[in-house]
């Protein structure tokens, strides 16, 4: 099932996502040969200690994290892990965070022609420190100034991770296309926030969570859906996979691949079993690949819902 | 580390709320030492696995000791022999056990008694002399299994043993501590003996090192995690005031 | 523990929510005198038959919804259920909606002075047909038009129901607070997709619907927080309250009351449930009243979110 | 209404994968009948209520039929006697029987068959001789209980009784059918009987009338409530082609 998406070449159309799979080190049980590629945990240019604990908090068929991009910076990972991932048959695509524009171009221009590094994947779910620490993925300008900062200093495929909770992702995700993206993720983990009854303080620490897991499918697959309408490039589904079925939503709503995050907590062994369906799938309705699988077949009326 | 499709056993009560249950698990109860855990998955059930301290091991029966506190343990309670979970382990560094030290005290407070039986068994295969130091807030709450040369007790009201906490039970001289319970009581145990070994308990996403969900602050700044690096510390190298006193949330309806 | 928020006078601090009670009129084995109040099904001026099944779909802790407001217009909400709720001792108010800002004044104008009506909720989450049925609730300005022109139509309490997937609730919370409305409701469902496998069509035959329920709680705490910190008229928190304690969790992140939809379909006595165990709340806290209640304590950050 | 808390009294199995439960359910028993169905909630379990017709009822005792279709059924089948549920019912306006039609057919597909028993008891109150007419895919897959004065049997493949459908095994000079079973089947007999009254399932939030998410599309424009108005309608008043097919997705992974 190798498959070309945003100028990465995929051993299956399922990536582990960002976040939930460390940078590919500490993997036990999963079977390799089944994953598709892997996205690193995100990394800024230098390093970062993170939000102190409560960091995570389960909720109704979901969670809520808030990691604050721990990690060691761009210096050290390449150190550690690129030359591992030069060693490896899967592709790894390096998560990059930044407060500014130019903090983004700095990153991609430092991971440029590194050994192992498959592609980045831009987070642009990340505040802007200049603009009062408004996301530079809630504004369409500002998401494209950041993928045409990246896509300026590096040759590697960009990717670019679409936030969830914006007015229009069509609009971001067409600005995000024009100004250079090579794919986009869709999507990020949603704002939430969950408050201790005991202490009156929220259970996270930091204040809000991002909110990953099953709960968010419904509404994942919608903006990946709008996301793959509006652009050319292809799109990768993310948001609460579990199981192969889950996965087969996103691929039927337009995405060419998907990843899976938070599942693999429970399962560490989901994504095998996601591959798996999926090729079950295609067989089972006699398609030649994932390319000759059939897309949604779009109801009549495609205006906003009305409840 | 493996994942352990287990059936339960048995199960014993040992207070008004704690339960022992059994689970056949061949493979990590030949593997867990002291102070390693065991990650849970229900299904029908929450989200996420549930992380347990490894109580005590026997034959292929590996066992751990809970009360229902959410909704993940009251599912647990509510097994029936038979029926079987998925169990991911043994994870975690456990407690190290030095035969220069010659005597050791195991300090547990309330459900903190957890991985003390797996210390005792270790500790005495490390030829150790031990003394167990177990307390909660009231006779009746207390775990009334021990293992070990001498036990002490201590409740909060006084009802049997020490009136106080088990930090002021724990024989001054002793030459190591090992202990678990609530994060305010090991902080205090950090205090009077900072080179004791703790193990400490944080919420968890994924039990296997890849989600920076279990930090524990360090002393020496930063964090890592406790399921890796974890989650038994040297209790002087943790920053005690960045952990939460108290872990007692639940995931609210569904 | 009787309350006013928003001009209206609530009987218990918990409601029932649009769209899950009906008109008040079918409500099986609920003790009614703890319920707070209730806002009835959504109503449009017209009749509107509602869209096609499939309607509903669950998903994980949630479930989706397309009724297409379905209703039978006002003149029959007029002749059949304002006398009726004119007999009732606890608050109703009545959901409305529009395609266009006209229209809504309109509506406001033919509820003003009816009998049983205490107050309107003006749900903004409907496509504006003269703008290419963008919702209202997206936009500050259109959302300024509507909440404007029905309170220049009535003398009823206002209440605006806020849409959840925008880009800044805070900067629509206050622009329908400057156009003089009386409380906010936050917040409304948001858009999701679940698609069938064998057909490649979306369950809900509309395409999109609404997800509500526990899986959305933790969006929905925080969007409540945000607007309750953006304005000074009360703000009622709605989104997966199941329990008192997920109640607790809205009034504790600043609102005044709450409602309470999804869950009583499954417990049809969730409310009762939920007053008492506010109640035993506050008298076991030692708070004098509902007012008394601390609210959340900030975490020292306030902005978003890196995950 | 009642909101019953019913412990799982008994259980047996009707075909390879049909299944009778039986509930204690006193007040629902005295009251239910024939074409109703009752609402039960797991917990834990899924967010919504399940809806079943009421199969048979004995004494205190309602009993539903069902086999495993996704997460709701699968743990409906799990319970073992003892085991509790709230069961909410009944729901629905049932069939009606009028003595002068003197005889009335009960045709049913697969688990369409839940609602004839019930069927079979009023329509003998009633003063009616029953001809029970009953289809599925296979002789194996046919339930074998039935109760009137006369049955016979359809196969889609004609392993037991008429190959074909169960409309072409009804015989065609029936004065009244009462039908449950796949929608297609449904349609295929309005055609036949405008008059029949069918029991046809939808999608459902409530159970009880407040959420429209139930709708049924009449013939005559607009749509209600299959919950309340419902789930029995005469046959003729269906606007069959807005009805989906099959009801055939579950809830994917939680
Ligand atoms: C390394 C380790 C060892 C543990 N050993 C034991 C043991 O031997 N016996 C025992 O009873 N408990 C032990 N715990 C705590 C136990 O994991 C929690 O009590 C349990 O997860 C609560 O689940 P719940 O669904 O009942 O509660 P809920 O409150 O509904 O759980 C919600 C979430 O919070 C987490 N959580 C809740 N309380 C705790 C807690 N105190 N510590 C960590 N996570 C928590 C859950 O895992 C879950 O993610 C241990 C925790 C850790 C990290
Ligand atoms: C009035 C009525 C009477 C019914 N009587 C019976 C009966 O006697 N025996 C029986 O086996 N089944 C009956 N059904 C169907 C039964 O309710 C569903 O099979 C069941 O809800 C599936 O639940 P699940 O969790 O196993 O499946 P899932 O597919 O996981 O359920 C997902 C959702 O779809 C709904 N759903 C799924 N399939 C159906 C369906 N066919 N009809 C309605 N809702 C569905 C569920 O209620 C739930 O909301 C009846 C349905 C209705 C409306
Ligand atoms: C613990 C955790 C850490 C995450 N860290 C990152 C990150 O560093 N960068 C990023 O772009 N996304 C991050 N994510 C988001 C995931 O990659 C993914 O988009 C999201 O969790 C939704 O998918 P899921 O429901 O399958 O988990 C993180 C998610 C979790 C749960
Ligand atoms: C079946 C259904 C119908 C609804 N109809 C309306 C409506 O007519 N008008 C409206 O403003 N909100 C409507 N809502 C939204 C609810 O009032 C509420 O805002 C939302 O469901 C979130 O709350 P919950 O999670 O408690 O259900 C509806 C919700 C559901 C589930
Ligand atoms: S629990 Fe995920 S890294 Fe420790
Ligand atoms: S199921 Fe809610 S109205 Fe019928």
């Amino acid at each position: 099932m190798t498959l070309e998406v945003g100028r990465v070449q995929l051993r299956t159309p399922v990536m582990a996502a960002s976040g939930t799979f460390g940078y590919g080190t500490e993997v036990p049980l999963l079977d390799r040969s089944r994953l598709g590629g892997m996205v690193s945990k995100g990394i800024f240019l230098h390093p970062r200690p993170g939000t102190p604990p409560v960091r995570i908090v389960e909720t109704p068929s979901g969670m809520l994290n808030a990691i604050g991009l721990q990690g060691p910076g761009v210096d050290a990972l390449l150190r550690d892990y690129s030359p591992q991932w030069a060693e490896w048959d899967f592709p790894v695509l390096v998560n990059i965070n930044a407060e500014t524009v130019d903090e983004y171009g700095e990153l991609a221009a430092r991971l440029d022609g590194a050994p192992g590094v498959a592609g980045l994947e831009v987070n642009i779910s990340c505040p802007n420190v200049s603009q009062g620490g408004m996301l530079f993925g809630k504004d369409a300008r500002l998401a494209a100034a950041v993928t045409g900062a990246v896509r300026r200093r590096t040759a590697l495929p960009v990717w670019v991770k679409l936030t969830p909770a914006v007015t229009d992702i069509a609009e971001i995700a067409r600005a995000c296309e024009d100004a250079g993206a090579d794919a986009l993720c869709a999507v990020n983990t949603f704002v939430g926030m969950s408050i201790d009854l005991h202490t009156r303080r929220p259970r996270i620490a930091f204040g809000t969570g991002g909110l990953s897991g099953p709960a968010i499918r419904p509404m994942a697959v919608h903006l990946a859906h709008q996301a793959a309408k509006a652009v050319r490039i292809p799109v990768v589904g993310i948001g609460g996979i579990t199981t192969a079925s889950d996965a087969l939503e996103f691929l039927i709503a337009g995405c060419r691949a998907v990843q899976v995050g938070t599942a693999t907590f429970a399962e560490p062994r989901a994504i095998e079993s996601v591959v798996e369906g999926i090729e079950r799938y295609v067989s089972d309705n006699g398609y030649e690949d994932l390319d000759a699988l059939p897309r949604l077949v779009e109801p009549e009326s495609e205006a906003a819902p009305a409840t | 580390m493996h994942d352990v499709t287990a059936p339960l056993l048995r199960r014993r009560r040992l207070t008004a709320e704690m339960w022992v249950l059994g689970f056949q698990s061949p493979e990590i109860a030949a593997e867990v030492t002291a102070g390693q855990f065991v990650n849970l998955l229900l299904r029908p059930g929450p989200l996420l696995r549930r992380p347990f301290s490894v109580y005590r091991v026997d034959g292929e029966t590996v066992e751990v000791v809970l009360k229902a506190v959410g909704e993940g343990t009251r599912q647990l309670l509510d097994l029936t022999p038979g029926d079987t979970l998925s169990m991911l382990g043994p994870l975690g560094r456990g407690f190290t056990f030095d035969p220069a030290w010659k005597e050791v005290a195991l300090v547990s407070g309330g459900l903190g008694v957890a991985p003390m039986p797996l210390a005792a068994r270790d500790a005495a295969a490390a030829g150790l002399r031990v003394c167990w130091v177990h307390g909660a807030r009231t006779a009746d709450d207390l775990c009334q299994e021990w293992t070990g040369d001498e036990v002490r007790w201590a409740t909060d009201d006084g009802s049997r043993g020490l009136r106080g906490s088990v930090v002021d039970a724990t024989p001054a001289d002793v030459p190591q501590v090992l202990a678990c319970g609530p994060n305010p009581m090991l902080a205090a145990l950090a205090g009077r003996w900072p080179t004791a070994q703790v193990a400490i308990e944080t919420y968890m996403g994924c039990g296997t090192g890849v989600c920076l969900g279990c930090a524990v602050p360090r002393a020496r700044g930063g964090y890592d995690r406790a399921c890796t690096e974890g989650p038994v510390y040297e209790a002087g190298s943790i920053r005690w005031a960045a952990l939460p006193g108290h872990l007692h949330y639940e995931v609210a309806s569904r």
